[in-house]
């Protein structure tokens, strides 16, 4: 399939765009004005401390919550306040930090429901078996997913975000829990994944993020830090300090 | 002229009986996040109380006010203890549960007294409005459920134990955490709402008659009333019993009792659409 | 894991097998029920005799178990005693379908004695209809039933309404209000009093209907102040229902309008309720405890001695039950068969007997009675009989209902307003 | 047990042996044992998903402890509820704060007299000279408070109950910096006011060797080394932890 | 392939061998059953087939689906007076069943629109639908009035309305059928949607019903809409309940407001509760067990049936919240792995999560 005609526009709307974006609960404000531009098959990873507002964006791009303030647009739609499944029809998954999946069901099925959603049923059977195979679930494929253990069914819950072949892959903290050579495979999956689809990846652990990032953001306390490539950005004295907590006897 | 004051007071006599068989309710599924669908049956309970009192040669006033409340609440307590507190957090559950309790206790009643239908003499005489004449006893339904409403504001507002249940049903963890037992807060909670359905039941016995399965008549009304009010136990109560008092009254003369009765739920089911959380969940959020 | 397949397979339909077996076990009693009675006459009773209906019809089952036993006392009929076979309905609807079905499908009794609510009558009647079993509905009722199989042996508008309306209109006013259970009883009793009243010249300003358990009337109380009737006629229905009377009391409405009906006293309102309440509310029915002859006091003496306690309140409703009995046992002897069309030729061949109620006799063209109507009060806590009225005909369906002349008539009349 | 053994038992106000505990079938605290003396301030350094926060709330009696041991002054209160630990004197500080959100700023205080046998007045006013930010904020709800605010309250409401020992769970987590150094001071001149101990959880390395006289490192469920607040500040260690060079 | 992670599928709900016996043994009682029991037996044991259906229909809804459906009964009440409405105005009923199917379909999906897109959370929906059943029980009863009529027929109210005709033969309303005829549509409609709910539920509709039963905001992020997925097994269970109502009136010949109290509703709910959530011999087996019971201590008279009824929910909701099914088919799997030891395949130690989780 070649398109003559060559689409320039593409090349100039950004994937995901948030502008402006405040979530408040009550007296507290959790996200606090948050610009935040990710391009094509980009790879982005958002660090800072507890509470500092990550996962609440997160639920704000896949339509959890319901933004207070600010504008998100998905390939220049707004989908901020969209309902979860129009924001993942149009090509959003996540990873939710704690595992959440179909526990009655077997790893098999989670993985089919979400392969089904675009596909007929022999067509996600296959993907079934293809992502199950890619991420070494064979055999537990038919085990009760509630029944599992913490690092198996985040696996389950990455197998169930690639069946669905997203564009844009939300992970929050994917390596969590996890041995350490799992969380090297999981390094390498992100990194392949990241040939064909945009990534946003949360996590705390600073190894893992030097071994996939790119250009990381910093969040604290709602607000965007810094943004810069991961080599300067863990090298500011600022980032340091919100980890440390030094900026309160500066 | 004297129609519209007699109306009227069927309309606060309407509003004032809905306050009242919610009232309980309202204390248990406030509080504790338990849809009670035994409510009607210990209501029927405290009718039944009251009926056997009084036959046994008590003052009615006593058996209303006192043996009723009394007798449904250790019952409530009985029923917390056996059933209730297992179920903790289990909303479905308690649902099914409470209504297993629901229809059990009328079997009960039924194998006992048998399935008919008593009645109570009414002990208030009638009074004048113009040309018109009415039962007094409205007034009492009245009294006794602006005092609930009050007593039970009070207590949530002005006493330690209210500041206890109310802390409690926001945070129970917490609530542990300061020293305070959450299983005990939730088992007096218990009683108290049985124990003001067991009074409600007791005070509308002289009008309604007396029947094991009465209890059926109150449950969908007081329901619709919880729910339609949202979480502020008081004010919520009496908003959504304005409300839906006035619609069923008025209805009620214009048409008949069924289409009035009707006309409440529909308008209650469409309230809980527009506002799932109800009036006070909507307005009014810090309200009691 | 195949064997274990199988294993698991066979267990399976071991189980679903009994299952099988304990469905066809429930069903088994049929046959042997059927061999052990074939020596006794059946007599199918199916009456609510628990629940809100119970005040009526708990005294209908005593009183037709009284009159069995009087029967078979006496050497039973063509020789052979009499069963009875009761069904209790618990003031159910569904239950009187499913009942009357295993009347006549597994018992296969000779004949029915039962239904309390024009409803509960209407949804059975077919049933007995199709399977040829004589069915007797011995409830005072609005009226108008024409059926070949069906006999009604209860008072009838024709025969009550019509005397409460002209008491009313002679000395109250023209103006009426009525009150009536909400079902086809209280419908067509309603329809009977406007047509009484605007025989009589005077008009009923208003009718409210309420269902069986409605417990509230205070709306309607306000409703009929505000239409100002001079008296209102009251057709409300079980236990639920006569709270009315207490909330008209309480609302002080006792004195100012008075109240006429067909139904009260039915449920024991004299006993149950304060003599304030109940004293002077006028009603009309085809025998009260107080009539003073022979076959009324033997009768109440009968009852008493059978049932002592257990007895609440008694009224035209047992008295009929017991007329609808001794009727069906006249024609099975003057018949000496239990065939229905012998049966039902002896029904309809003009019977009549000296009952509780005075001399009744059964009209061949309506299988309604004829029989005397009184107009009573309760004071006290007893009813005074105010009037007599004589050999008053079923006359509800205007001479339309002739059975026979034409046996296969099938339909209710209704009042023509 | 010797004689000896009890007496050094005594002389530990919180003392935790070989503790297990988790989520369901999935083990967070993994045999974990340490102590904590009267008057001592104790922190504990761990990352995201290493079991700090289970393991307080296996402290509270919120989890079920799948095994081991936890004594409070020698009183073995392993199988204790929630309640009953707070009765034998175990402050709670949960992480997110807990406050009452519909209770005002003065009935939450209130709530956390419940178990000081004193009068609530004299309790309270004595607290607010520690808070003086929440002197003006009493007739306010919680749940219009902010996150530094709440978690000011929840401090002060814990100290109303006079509690030998104090939890704390992560209380930097998204607080701005003014509010944490409120927080240091309070904390410090409570701590000298009143001899209190502390138990403190933290990833905020700078917070907590400003308050731990000693730091407990916790890894994978288990207490892995222990550190004086001074090497907290040493950047190998920082590297460490934070992962940041 | 297809076919074998099906077959996983299969074992996964009971098993492929336990459908196929289901459906044998349902076709064994249908044609063995008349040889055996008299014409009123047959009436008897036609209820509890009438009863399994309307089973069936609260069973998908709230077992599978995860609605918390009290008023399941008023669908049954709209499909028995769509029935009894329709088929005395045409004088056959051939259309009158599809009629008794549609209406409370379309019902449904009103009401599920308005619940399910209106955030309505799960236990306000179970009293939404016991209020909405509880109107329409109060005004099918306050419509004895002659003027109340559909066609020729008046509703009735309180009365109801009888003599209701039988089914008739497809297209020949003079060809009725007999008790034997009733008893083999009831039976072969309880086949029917028995296996038409297997199927359903071996369908990728089916398989995502479930799994926003387990997980809805999961089910969301992948990209489902839960609430049209909701919506449309609403319906499916109310056109099953509108079946079963079509069926009641048949074998009761009469119909009245009854059926859509709110006892009907309590007992779908007792047979689901009992028999077992989330399968579908379950409902069938508890209806029969439970009708059974209700009868039995009905005809026995001295205690009323809702003490019983009353106890035993209580008693399943505490002791056993899963029903007699799952506990019997858990009892097998562990006899089965029992066998399975001692034959002497010990499992490796780290395939049972449950002995490494426990510690």
């Amino acid at each position: 399939m070649t398109n003559p005609i060559p689409a320039p526009a593409k090349k100039l709307t950004p994937l995901l765009e948030a502008r402006d974006v405040t979530m408040k609960f009550g007296g507290v404000t959790a996200v606090d004005h948050v610009d935040l531009v990710l391009n094509e098959v980009e790879l982005r990873c958002l660090i800072g401390p507890n509470g500092a507002g990550k996962s609440t964006f997160f639920k704000m791009l896949t339509g959890q919550l319901r933004p207070s303030g600010g504008s998100i647009r998905f390939r220049g739609n707004e989908i901020g306040g969209a309902h979860p499944h129009d924001i993942a029809r149009r090509g959003v998954g996540i990873k939710t930090q704690v595992p959440n999946l179909f526990d009655g069901l077997s790893a098999r099925e989670n993985v089919f429901i979400a392969a089904a959603r675009r596909k007929s049923v022999a067509r996600a059977t296959a993907i079934v078996v293809e992502v199950l195979e890619r991420l070494h679930l064979t055999d537990i494929a038919d085990r009760e997913v509630g029944r599992l253990a913490h690092g198996q069914r985040q696996w389950v819950e990455l197998a169930t975000v690639l069946a669905q072949e997203p564009e844009l892959i939300l992970l929050d903290e994917p390596a969590a829990g996890m041995t350490k050579a799992e969380v090297e495979q999981t390094a390498q999956l992100i990194l392949e994944i990241n040939r064909t689809q945009a990534v946003v990846v949360v996590e705390h652990d600073m190894q893992f993020i030097r071994r996939i990032a790119k250009v990381v953001t910093v969040f604290n306390q709602g607000k965007i830090l810094v943004e810069d490539h991961v080599d300067r950005v863990l090298a500011d004295e600022r980032v340091r300090n919100v980890y440390l907590g030094n900026s309160i006897s500066a | 002229m004297d129609l519209a004051g007699l109306i009227a007071f069927n309309v606060v006599t309407g509003i004032a009986t809905l306050c009242l068989i919610t009232i309980g309710l309202g204390v248990i599924y406030g509080m504790m996040r338990i849809i009670n669908l035994a409510h009607g049956e210990l209501m029927m309970l405290g009718a039944f109380t009251c009926i056997i009192a009084t036959e046994a040669g008590i003052n009615i006033w006593i058996s209303i006010f006192v043996l009723s409340p009394l007798v449904v609440g250790i019952i409530g307590l009985v029923l917390e203890r056996t059933i209730i507190r297992f179920l903790y957090g289990r909303i479905l559950d308690t649902m099914l549960a409470t209504w297993g309790m629901s229809i059990g206790l009328t079997g009960l009643i039924v194998t006992v007294f048998g399935n008919n239908v008593r009645t109570l003499a009414n002990p208030a005489p009638s009074f004048g409005i113009g040309a018109y004449s009415t039962s007094l006893y409205g007034l009492v339904i009245v009294a006794v459920a602006v005092g609930a409403l009050g007593s039970l504001f009070a207590l949530l507002r002005l006493t330690k134990f209210g500041l206890i249940l109310r802390a409690t049903m926001e945070r129970p963890g917490m609530a542990a955490a300061l020293g305070i037992k959450p299983d005990t807060v939730y088992m007096a909670t218990f009683a108290l709402g049985s124990a003001l359905a067991g009074m409600a039941g007791a005070v509308l016995a002289p009008i309604s008659g007396v029947s094991p399965v009465m209890g059926v008549a109150y449950i969908t009304r007081a329901f619709i009333t919880v729910l339609g009010g949202g979480a502020a136990i008081v004010t919520g109560t009496g908003l959504a019993s304005m409300l839906f008092g006035t619609i069923d009254e008025l209805v009620s003369f214009k048409a008949s009792p069924v289409i009035g009765s009707v006309a409440m739920l529909m308008t209650a089911v469409v309230l809980i659409r527009i506002f799932p959380t109800g009036i006070t969940g909507r307005f009014l959020r810090r309200s009691l | 894991m195949s064997d274990h397949n199988q294993k698991l397979f066979g267990r399976r339909t071991v189980l679903k097998f009994s299952a099988t077996a304990a469905i066809s076990a429930l069903a088994a009693p049929a046959y042997l029920r059927q061999a052990l009675a074939s020596e006794t006459i059946k007599l199918g009773c199916i009456m609510d005799e628990t629940g809100p209906l119970s005040l009526e019809g708990k005294p209908m089952v005593q009183t037709t178990k009284l009159a069995v036993d009087e029967l078979n006392a006496a050497g039973g009929l063509l020789g052979r005693q009499i069963e009875m076979i009761s069904y209790d309905t618990q003031s159910t609807m569904q239950l009187y379908t499913q009942y009357a079905q295993r009347l006549a499908l597994q018992d296969k009794v000779d004949v029915v004695h039962g239904g309390l609510t024009s409803a509960s009558r209407e949804a059975i009647r077919p049933i007995f209809g199709r399977a040829q079993i004589p069915y007797f509905y011995n409830t005072l009722y609005e009226g108008g039933v024409c059926d070949r199989n069906t006999f009604c042996t209860g008072t009838t508008p024709a025969q009550t309404v019509n005397h409460l309306v002209e008491h009313g209109l002679k000395n109250w006013g023209k103006k009426t209000y009525v009150l009536a259970a909400d079902y086809n009883f209280g419908q067509i009793t309603t329809d009977w009093v406007r047509k009484f009243m605007a025989a009589g010249g005077g008009s009923v300003v208003g009718a409210d209907f309420f269902p069986l358990d409605a417990t509230n009337f205070s709306s309607t109380i306000s409703r009929i102040q505000s239409t100002a009737p001079d008296f209102v006629v009251t057709v409300l229905v079980g236990g639920a229902q006569t709270g009315f009377y207490q909330q008209w009391e309480s609302a002080g409405m006792k004195s100012k309008i008075p109240l006429a009906s067909n139904v009260f006293g039915l449920s024991n309102e004299i006993n149950s309720m304060s003599p304030s309440t109940t004293d002077g509310i006028v009603t009309c029915y085809g025998w009260y405890p107080g009539i003073d002859t022979p076959a009324s006091k033997s009768f109440v003496e009968k009852m008493e001695k059978q049932f002592g306690g257990d007895l609440t309140g008694m009224s035209e409703l047992d008295v009929t039950t017991y007329d609808g009995i001794m009727f069906w046992a006249q024609a099975v002897k003057k018949a000496a068969s239990l065939d229905r069309e012998a049966v039902l030729a002896a029904l309809e061949s003009g019977l009549s007997y000296d009952g509780p109620g005075g001399a009744v006799s059964l009209d061949p063209a309506t299988h309604h009675t004829i029989r005397s109507t009184y107009l009573g009060q309760p004071k006290d806590r007893k009813w005074q009989v105010m009037e007599t009225f004589a050999h008053q005909s079923p006359n509800d369906s205007g001479g339309q209902c002739d059975l026979k002349a034409n046996p296969r008539l099938n339909k209710q009349f209704t009042p023509v307003i | 047990m010797n004689g000896e053994n009890c007496f050094a038992d005594q002389a530990k106000l919180l003392r935790v042996t070989n503790l297990r505990s988790g989520y369901g079938r999935i083990p967070i605290v993994n045999g974990l044992s340490f102590s904590v003396g009267e008057g001592e301030l104790v922190g504990i350094l761990g990352h995201n998903g290493m079991g700090k926060t289970t393991l307080l709330r296996t402290l509270m009696g919120y989890l079920p402890t799948s095994g081991g041991r936890i004594e409070m002054s020698g009183m073995d209160i392993t199988q204790r509820s929630t309640t009953q630990r707070a009765r034998a004197g175990i402050g709670y500080v949960p992480q997110g704060r807990e406050v009452f959100p519909g209770l005002s700023v003065l009935e939450n205080l209130r709530m956390g007299c419940f178990l000081n046998a004193e009068p609530e007045n004299k309790v309270i006013d004595e607290i607010l000279t520690f808070f003086p930010r929440l002197k003006a904020y009493l007739g306010r709800i919680g749940g219009a408070l902010s996150g530094g605010e709440q978690q000011l309250l929840a401090l002060a409401r814990c100290m109303c109950g006079a509690p030998r020992i104090v939890l704390l769970d992560e209380p930097t987590e998204g607080i701005q910096p003014s509010i944490i150094e409120e927080m240091i001071s309070t904390l410090r001149d409570i701590g000298k006011a009143r001899n209190l101990t502390i138990l403190l959880v933290e990833q905020n390395l700078n917070f907590l060797s400003a308050l731990s006289q000693r730091i407990l490192v916790l890894q994978k469920g288990m207490i892995t080394s222990e550190i004086s607040a001074e090497t907290a500040r040493d950047p190998a260690l920082i590297h460490d932890f934070v992962g940041m060079a | 392939m297809t076919s074998h992670s099906l077959g996983r599928f299969l074992d996964q709900y009971g098993g492929a061998g336990s459908f196929l016996s289901v459906c044998l043994l349902l076709i064994l009682v249908m044609f063995g059953l008349p040889l055996f029991v008299s014409t009123f037996g047959l009436l008897q044991v036609t209820i509890l087939a009438v009863m399994s259906i309307f089973a069936l229909s609260q069973g998908f809804v709230w077992g599978f689906a995860g609605i918390m459906s009290f008023g399941q009964a008023g669908f049954l009440g709209l499909g028995a007076y769509a029935y009894a409405v329709a088929v005395i105005n045409y004088g056959d009923s051939t259309l009158a069943v599809p009629i008794s199917i549609i209406l409370p379909m379309l019902f449904a999906a009103v009401m599920g629109y308005f619940m399910f897109y209106g955030r309505i959370s799960d236990a306000y929906v179970g009293v939404i639908t016991l209020t909405v059943s509880v109107i329409l029980f109060q005004l099918i009863n306050s419509t004895s009035g002659s003027q109340y009529r559909i066609g020729v027929v008046e509703l009735g109210g309180f009365n109801g309305i009888p003599a209701i005709p039988p089914l008739n033969l497809i297209g020949d309303p003079s060809r009725p059928l007999d008790q034997t005829g009733i008893w083999y549509a009831t039976m072969g409609g309880l086949l029917l949607v028995y296996s038409l709910l297997r199927f359903i539920l071996m369908s990728r509709f089916g398989r995502v019903v479930v799994a926003i039963r387990e997980n809805e905001t999961r089910a969301q992020l992948i990209g489902y809409d839960p609430r049209l997925f909701k919506l449309l097994a609403f319906v499916i269970g109310a056109g099953i309940a509108g079946l079963a109502g079509c069926l009641y009136v048949n074998w009761a010949g009469y119909i009245s407001p009854g059926v859509f109290a709110l006892t009907m509703s309590a007992q779908a709910i007792i047979f689901v509760l009992v028999g077992g959530l989330g399968t579908l011999l379950g409902p069938i087996l508890g209806a029969v067990l439970i009708q059974w019971l209700i009868n039995t201590i009905g005809d026995q008279g001295t205690v009323d049936p809702g003490l019983g009824l009353g106890i035993i929910l209580v008693a399943f909701v505490l002791l056993f919240p899963k029903g007699i099914v799952p506990l019997v088919q858990a009892a097998i799997q562990q006899a089965l792995t029992l066998r399975k030891r001692n034959v002497g395949s010990p499992l490796p130690v780290d395939a049972d999560p449950l002995q490494s989780g426990a510690e």
